[in-house]
């Protein structure tokens, strides 16, 4: 499954690298319910990322903000904005919103974001690029190499059971 | 075409004899022993018909490569010890008796490819478009008889010595020997 | 009936003709054989594609007996393509006067038997998708394999044993493959002409190559040693009842020459009748093989008595456990396996008269093989069977789909071979040649003998 | 945080009564191997609850060994790994299985003398709903994998996290894998041996203690206390 | 390849459908919450506390919820049942509510009666099938209907109670195959108290156990199991003492110091020998005080006489009667093995009478007799009700079965998992006759053996998805009230059988609907509970209400001059000549009386003694089997008097020669795959016949014969039968 799936995975950066590079970006544009644009938030509203991703400090999970969290603000912010539109509707529907995963881990391994974003690690050394971008990406691609240099750099555990069980 | 091409005479035998008879004929020519050689579908003993003074230095070259293979061996199993040590059994990190299978292992392995390699340099093999004298009538049991000589009057005295010997098809090419 | 009859009669070009004939004709049972082995082989592929889909739950496999016939027959190829380059080498060295005929086939032999015995490690993964973390290269995971582990050392082992070999072969054939040139036409004068590497016979490249031979011949003595040794150190270095043995190195390797020699004794018998080799390939040759294979005999049986009376008499708990287990679940394994190695071989060798009749000569080699197999199912599947813990002890037969493995390995070396008879020089013409070249014959008395040229290169009376 | 993880097993304690086998088998996501399967010698429990009868004169005893994975200090499986799919994890100093690793050469249950170690032959269903229960902690193994008890690696590591998070030490008995929790006469003991304090620390001295197949020199880790007789001590 | 749940912890906890089906799909969708739950953090499982109901001992659990699915049962360890332990199959627990073939929907018969195929239908209709017939009923003759459920407890048992006393029925039949019937009657012979004890095991220092399997079924395994670990080892300079009489070496016997094997039924002879060494060497200042049993008959029960008559040596008999008697305290219990036979309460009595004469009764680390209806005084005149009854019912279900041939009944409602047309003696035929009854009713989790027979199955939730309050039964429990609650929405579209009939009631009207005056059963126990004062928040967080106090325990009036057991022999059902050989069975581990064959955990949970998996066995001595020409494995005809069955042989070296055993719970017909076909029902063996002294189901009461058969199949051991003899291999 998972090689498949690694194949698939394989096969569309490879496309989307090379040859439909435009295309791909267009269609990251259209790929989520709503077109939440990351830079706007983080960079113009200087908000943090845990302020949205809060579980993020606490549990294995960053986690995805609740309809009623974007509410809080946009009840009176940007109202009129057609996107916002969406998640008023949404809230007044009671419906979670359904988006689609961007980053991902393959399954049998165990990121605890809890552990790195209180060992200091900034958001942005995993999920690069993430502030200018509109719609979220995934620029990183998460080899275990990627982990690994990291884990030496710092001198924390590089047990396979930290992370594999 | 290399610049060892040379102009060869070449003759063929029915018999080592003959072959014999002939390479005599051609030395006393005078040519050089390393000008004269014989091409045959079965080896033939140094020095029954010619002789072959170059010394034959290849298997240093193997014997160089067996202590690469080595090296390389050792290097790599103590680099994949190191990169990433994680324990086994308590075993070391760095253990001997694996160091040393792989050591060997690859050692020989280069040993083997260097033999392959050398030998084909030695030899001279693998050049396809070296244009080399050549008749493939040794495969049904001829004799060539060939050497090296200068274009004109020395080539006219070897083909005829070739031919005194008993050589049939004598003639003269441009190649290597 | 002697070699030298026959060159007189036919010349050199003929002597070619007749031993390549196998690359000449292309008969319709070349085709029949060819296709029944293919389709054989073709067969056991789709088993084992069939089993990487679904798991190696359609094996017979267990706890506690995670390794069955796959690696038996691993063991039992590895074993059997010892022989030909170890025979071929050593009797290259010591420059055995009736070797000719038998070094192509028995190199050839090494060259499949390992290249299908190669396989069945990789086929018996769990995930042989990801069999290249075995390999060490650089890679983004950071993570090298382990060195420390004996199925590493085989690993490499393999390789350079399987490199070696098939230079080895190829190295020896290149004069075959200078005089095919000069016979052939088509496709086949552009193969050969690539191959031969435009190889003459001129006096220097001779003795160049008479050079490189020998160090071929040197290097890869050691190499087999090794390669079985390291084979008889997957099993040696667990911690195993009946593997944990310290002479289990020699003991391989000893049984690899063993079922080896008889291995290429089936092999010419076979190249004899089929192609007809019947002025090469002389009752002469069979009887020395046969002699051959008789020390082999005594020597593993020599071995094997040394390696059971230590286990047997020590008594250790966990050995006695599985030396019992012979007398009871195994017995009948065990008595093919000593029937066929030892009880039937060793006399049947003594007497001339067997060593001299092809057909029972090939018979033994076959009784040998059987039993050789046995001897490694024997050294596979029982130790695991009666493990340390007597609670998961549990009995072993391969499925359908092992079987198969069986059928179709046997079948994938046979469909080898004769391709490679088809394609390549199956005889070491150029080494009969030479023989022809150095011998002639002497009339002693009424008998004809050949008497060679050449004292002081070793066959001396 | 080094840890030292070890288990004492008293089988004095265990009645054989198979809670553990169940408990591992809910907390592991271990498949059910179905009849047919577990004849052939492939039941894909963790933990077994061996049987031994013994004589004893005219009486015939039964003894219960629970038999888990050693987790041996010098584990035989884990040098025969080509991969490193299975070493040793120096953090918690037990027998690691990494299943994403393993190529499943099976030479590590080959070498295993207490053969705990399963594979898995097929890849296992859990037909639906069942596949409900499965604990989010660990993953499912596929087919060609090997896997076996790793001392439920996923409570130690939640029981470090709650540790980490409250800023103090585990506590001893704060971590058991699922076997021990659930074990009614509380034949399992399970702790840090690197902290002098722990249960097991003390047990280990107990005269008592013996470990399987000690003669082979594999260090378990999970150690046994020896069945007494008669009253008193 | 892993394919882990992971994602779930990432995402939400509430659209789960839509995550099912993209587990590999890329991309996959996170659903995140619309508002989060307040205690709820990502990927954070909680633990909810409830209690067990996979077999009667009432254990408490916690159960782990991860995204709102329950991954994990274990023991609450502030219960005091089982503080914090758990059998193998309350784990198994799980898999009854995730089973596949649970129950979803309302089944109406769509074929003929006891076909087993049904229809689904909706809940609507469904009802107004039940009350169309409860309505007829009501107006005819309500005294017609029937309800057969297993034991309930607590406020279950209160509304089903009041349902039927106010429909005006008098037909409330609980059925217990395993209830204490013959341990009462033995306890009011000999301590005139008519009560179950509870044995303080923890403290004893010895054990003498009457064919009692005290640590793998009866009362509560884990109870006893941790109790029994404390004998063992947590004391400091005591390790108490374990000696085993019985017929058959189950694992409880395997864990004795002294295994004593007796003939079936013997059990009472043994314990009064044991009685006769301690009164006549007056080893104990009671039994020094007892010299009216000596004349009222102890004295013919000589060692030399009691070891005739059980096969045990009059040295070992006496031996035992003066360790016992010198390690006070101890305690003498006897289980189903020696209550099953048709002189249970003797034999029962007989143990009772041990713990009289050793001065046991009312102290640390021997029997008492705790005062449960003072310990739940709070509930007032409701507090009978709400106890759970020991009793098994068996004279009530055979008469019922009378009755439903007579016609007496005109609907039955059925109810719990001891599934009476599986567990009752064959010869009875409890199925064929309640197929005469015109209306039937179940309410049932899973299609069993008795739920195929009826007209309607409305399904019921899991115990992990109900609302509820429990009492675990006298023996072991103290006063503890456990709390049941849902620890996830229910899984499959089902109502408690409480809040059907309280619904239903509502419909009757009336009388009925005055008895059940709430809105629904949670509110029921919200009400009672708030009645009595109950926080019922914190008992739902801790489980239940667990008092440190307990009342004074009653006082056997008794306990000083015990009266002597009537002696009663064993009787045992077909000529010897034709059935040689004496059967035993017993309840198995996993699967009890067969309500846990549905379950694959517990199917491949090895049987700890035989270690065979997913089928069932016979067990027989090895000189047995030598002299009928049997080896292990082999397939086997039982047969009895009143019916065979099919087995393999297990050759079980501690079974009593001339007794075969074979365990209880498989030899389903129905009840899902993986009970369904798994050998044979041994209660189709089994004549009717009852205990007389109590009434209790006389299940040791036949002879059979062996006959070698050819099976198709062979029987799976997970221990290797060789290799079982080799324990030295290991060490």
């Amino acid at each position: 499954m998972l090689r498949r799936r690694r194949q698939a995975a394989l096969v569309a950066s490879l496309l989307a690298l090379l040859l439909l590079g435009g295309a791909a970006a267009a269609s990251a544009l259209t790929s989520q319910p709503i077109r939440y644009n990351h830079n706007v938030h983080v960079v113009a509203y200087k908000m943090d990322c845990r302020f949205c991703h809060s579980s993020a400090m606490k549990t294995a999970s960053a986690g995805i903000p609740s309809v009623e969290k974007c509410m809080i603000c946009h009840r009176v912010i940007a109202v009129d904005h057609p996107e916002i539109k969406k998640i008023a509707q949404y809230w007044k529907e009671k419906k979670p919103i359904p988006w689609n995963r961007v980053t991902e881990l393959p399954d049998y391994t165990y990121f605890p974001h809890f552990r790195m974003v209180n060992a200091g690690i900034a958001c942005l050394t995993c999920h690069p690029g993430m502030d200018k971008v509109d719609v979220a990406v995934q620029e990183q691609e998460f080899t275990m190499g990627f982990c690994l240099k990291c884990h030496k750099a710092r001198g924390v555990s590089i047990e396979c059971w930290s992370c594999h069980i | 075409m290399s610049e060892r091409s040379r102009t060869v005479v070449i003759g063929l035998f029915d018999a080592v004899e003959e072959a014999g008879a002939a390479a005599r004929a051609l030395r006393t020519l005078p040519l050089p022993e390393a000008d004269i050689t014989t091409i045959s579908s079965v080896a033939l003993p140094d020095g029954a018909v010619v002789s072959d003074p170059r010394p034959i230095r290849f298997p240093w070259a193997v014997a160089l490569f067996w202590f690469v293979g080595a090296v390389s061996g050792a290097g790599l199993t103590l680099y994949s010890y190191l990169v990433y040590p994680l324990v086994t059994a308590g075993k070391p990190i760095a253990s001997v008796p694996p160091t040393m299978i792989v050591t060997y292992e690859l050692a020989m392995l280069a040993a083997l490819l260097a033999t392959l390699v050398a030998g084909f340099l030695s030899i001279g093999l693998a050049r396809y478009r070296a244009r080399k004298v050549f008749d493939p009538r040794i495969h049904e049991g001829k004799i060539a008889v060939c050497a090296a000589v200068e274009p004109g009057e020395q080539a006219l005295r070897a083909a005829a010595a070739l031919k005194e010997a008993g050589g049939a098809e004598v003639r003269t090419e441009e190649g290597e020997l | 009936m002697s070699e030298r009859h026959h060159l007189e009669r036919q010349g050199e070009g003929g002597l070619y003709e007749t031993l390549s004939r196998s690359n000449l004709v292309t008969t319709k049972g070349w085709y029949a054989a060819a296709g029944v082995l293919f389709a054989l082989t073709a067969a056991a592929v789709g088993v084992f594609l069939y089993m990487m889909a679904t798991g190696l739950g359609v094996t017979g496999l267990s706890r506690p007996v995670m390794w069955g016939t796959m690696i038996i027959l691993f063991v039992f190829w590895i074993g059997l393509s010892h022989s030909g380059t170890l025979i071929s080498a050593i009797l290259r060295i010591t420059q055995a006067g009736w070797r000719a005929p038998v070094l192509r086939g028995a190199e050839a032999m090494t060259v499949f038997a390992l290249m299908v015995g190669g396989l069945f490690p990789l086929m018996h993964l769990g995930r042989n998708w990801r069999f290249y973390y075995m390999i060490p290269y650089p890679n983004e995971r950071m993570l090298w394999p382990n060195f420390r582990s004996p199925l590493l050392w085989d690993m490499v082992a393999i390789s350079t044993y399987l490199t070696g070999s098939i230079l080895f072969l190829y190295f020896g054939m290149i004069p075959d493959l200078a005089a095919a040139r000069d016979h052939a036409t088509g496709w086949r004068k552009k193969l050969y002409t690539f191959l031969a590497a435009g190889f003459r016979g001129s006096h220097s490249e001779w003795r160049r190559y008479h050079v490189a031979s020998t160090l071929f011949a040197v290097l890869i003595i050691p190499v087999a040693v090794s390669v079985h040794s390291i084979v008889s150190w997957d099993f040696a270095m667990a911690m195993v009842p009946g593997w944990h043995s310290t002479i289990f190195a020699p003991y391989f390797v000893a049984g690899a020459i063993y079922s080896g020699i008889a291995g290429v004794i089936t092999v010419m018998a076979f190249l004899r009748r089929v192609f007809r080799l019947e002025h090469f390939l002389t009752v002469r040759h069979f009887d020395n093989l046969g002699k051959l294979l008789l020390t082999m005999t005594l020597i593993w049986g020599y071995f094997y008595f040394s390696e059971f009376l230590t286990t047997w008499y020590s008594r250790l708990p966990e050995d006695w456990e599985l030396i019992s287990s012979y007398g009871t679940h195994y017995l009948p394994l065990f008595l093919v396996m000593l029937t066929c190695n030892f009880l039937i071989p060793l006399p049947a060798l003594c007497l001339s008269k067997v060593r001299r009749s092809i057909p029972a000569m090939f018979a033994v080699s076959l009784v040998v093989n059987v039993g050789m197999f046995a001897e490694r199912a024997l050294i596979v599947v029982p130790s695991l069977a009666r493990r340390n813990d007597p609670s998961v002890w549990l009995g072993y037969f391969p499925t359908w789909v092992e079987i198969s493995y069986i059928v179709g390995s046997v079948s994938m070396f046979a469909l080898l071979y004769v391709l490679f008879s088809k394609l390549l020089p199956v005889m070491a013409i150029s080494d009969i040649k030479e023989h022809l070249f150095r011998t002639t014959d002497r009339s002693i008395g009424a008998a004809t003998v050949p008497s060679v040229a050449q004292e002081e290169e070793g066959e001396g009376e | 945080m080094k840890h030292k993880w070890a288990m004492v097993i008293d089988m004095d304690r265990c009645t054989g009564c198979g809670a553990c086998v169940v408990a591992c088998v809910a907390e592991n996501n271990t498949p059910t191997a179905g009849e047919e399967e577990a004849g052939k010698g492939r039941l894909m429990q963790w933990l077994r609850v061996s049987r031994f009868w013994k004589k004893e004169g005219e009486d015939t005893r039964a003894i219960f060994v629970p038999t888990p994975c050693m987790h041996c200090e010098k584990a035989p499986c884990e040098i025969v790994c080509p991969v490193y799919a299975t070493y040793h994890d120096e953090d918690d100093q037990v027998n690691a299985m990494v299943y994403n690793r393993c190529i499943g050469t099976r030479y590590c249950a080959n070498n295993c003398p207490y053969s705990v170690r399963v594979f898995n032959w097929w890849n296992h269903q859990w037909e639906k709903p069942l596949d409900e229960q499965l604990n989010p902690d660990l993953s499912v193994r596929s087919r060609g994998v090997m896997e076996k008890c790793t001392y439920c690696i996923q409570r130690i590591r939640r029981g470090k996290e709650t540790a980490l998070k409250e800023g103090r030490k585990i506590r001893d008995g704060e971590v058991v894998p699922a076997c021990a929790q659930t074990c009614p006469p509380g034949a399992i003991l399970f702790g840090d041996l690197l902290d002098p304090d722990s249960a097991v620390s003390r047990m280990v001295k107990d005269p008592r203690l013996f470990k399987l197949m000690e003669h082979l020199g594999t260090e378990p880790k999970t150690a046994y206390l020896k069945k007494q007789k008669g009253p008193g001590r | 390849m892993l394919d882990r749940r992971d994602f779930l912890k990432l995402g939400g906890a509430t659209a789960f459908a839509a995550l099912f089906g993209g587990c590999d799909r890329i991309p996959k969708k996170i659903i995140p919450f619309v508002i989060p739950p307040e205690n709820t953090a990502l990927g954070e499982s909680l633990w909810y506390a409830s209690a067990c109901r996979q077999c009667p001992a009432g254990c408490g659990i916690v159960v782990r919820v991860s995204e709102g699915r329950a991954k994990k049962i274990e023991g609450n360890p502030l219960h005091p049942v089982n503080r914090g332990k758990l059998c193998a199959r309350g784990q198994a627990g799980l898999q009854a509510l995730y089973h596949p073939e649970r129950i979803g929907r309302p089944l109406k018969l769509s074929g003929p009666r006891g076909s087993g195929k049904f229809a689904e239908t909706s809940w609507e209709e469904a009802l107004s099938i039940l009350l169309t017939g409860l309505k007829k009923l009501q107006a005819a003759a309500p005294a017609s209907l029937l309800m057969l459920t297993e034991p309930m407890r607590g406020h279950r048992n209160l509304v089903a109670a009041r349902f039927m006393r106010a429909f005006g029925s008098p037909h409330r039949i609980a059925w217990d195959p395993f209830g204490q019937d013959a341990l009462l009657a033995a306890n009011e012979a000999v301590f005139g108290i008519r009560d179950v004890p509870e044995y303080d095991i923890a403290n004893a220092r010895y054990l003498l156990s009457f064919s009692g399997d005290f640590l793998e079924t009866g009362i509560s395994p884990v109870h006893y199991g941790r109790a029994y670990g404390q004998m063992r080892q947590s004391r400091p300079t005591v390790r108490g003492k374990f000696v085993h009489f019985g017929p058959r070496l189950s694992m409880t016997a395997a864990n004795a110091d002294v295994f004593l094997p007796i003939a079936p039924g013997s059990e009472g002879a043994a314990a009064l020998g044991i009685a006769h060494v301690m009164v006549r060497e007056k080893l104990t200042p009671s039994a020094a005080a007892a010299a009216s049993l000596w004349a009222a008959g102890l004295s013919r029960m000589t060692p030399e006489a009691v070891g005739k008559a059980t096969g045990l040596l009059p040295s070992d008999i006496e031996a035992v009667a003066h360790e016992f008697a010198g390690n006070a305290p101890g305690i003498a219990m006897a289980g189903d093995g020696a209550a099953g036979c048709t002189n249970g309460t003797y034999n029962l009595a007989g143990a009772a009478l041990l713990n009289a004469l050793a001065g046991n009764v009312g102290r640390q680390g021997g029997i008492s007799f705790p005062n449960r209806l003072a310990a739940f005084s709070r509930f007032g005149a409701d507090a009978a009700l709400l106890l759970p009854p020991p009793e098994s019912g068996f004279a009530s279900v055979r008469d019922s079965v009378e009755k439903m041939r007579k016609g007496t009944y005109r609907m039955a409602l059925l109810s719990g998992s001891t599934n009476p047309a599986f567990s009752l003696p064959a010869p009875l035929k409890f199925g064929e006759a309640l197929l005469s009854v015109p209306q039937v009713v179940s309410f049932a989790s899973f299609l069993d053996e008795t739920a195929s027979l009826s007209d309607l199955v409305l399904p019921v939730p899991t115990f992990l998805e109900e609302w509820g309050d429990d009492i675990a039964p006298a023996g072991h429990a103290g006063d503890a009230l456990s709390m049941l609650q849902p620890v996830v929405d229910p899984f499959r579209d089902t109502r408690q059988m409480p809040d059907i009939l309280i619904a239903a009631a509502r419909e009757l009207g009336g009388a009925v609907a005055a008895a059940l005056p709430w809105a629904g059963f949670r509110e029921c126990l919200e009400k009672s509970y708030a009645g009595m004062g109950v926080n019922l928040e914190a008992a739902r967080r801790d489980g239940g209400v667990f008092p440190g106090k307990t009342p004074a325990p009653r006082t056997a009036p008794k306990a000083q001059r015990p009266s002597l057991p009537v002696a009663a022999e064993a009787e045992f059902e077909g000529d010897p000549a034709r059935y040689p050989l004496f059967l035993h069975v017993y309840p198995s581990i996993a699967h009890s009386d067969g309500r846990g064959a549905n379950l694959s955990w517990l199917q491949e949970l090895p049987d700890p003694v035989t270690t065979a998996v997913w089928r069932n066995w016979v067990e027989v001595n090895p000189k047995t089997a030598e002299t009928l020409g049997l080896a292990d494995g082999d397939g086997v005809v039982v047969a009895s008097p009143f019916g065979s069955m099919e087995a393999f042989v297990v050759v079980h070296p501690a079974t009593a020669p001339g007794v075969v055993a074979l365990p209880l719970g498989q030899g389903h017909t129905r009840y899902g795959t993986n009970a369904a076909n798994r050998g044979g029902n041994p209660f189709s063996l089994l004549p009717v016949k009852a205990d007389r002294g109590s009434g209790a189901p006389a299940r040791q009461s036949t002879r059979v014969s062996l006959a070698k058969a050819k099976l198709a199949g062979s029987l799976v051991r997970t221990v290797n039968v060789e290799g079982q003899w080799k324990y030295e291999n290991i060490l």
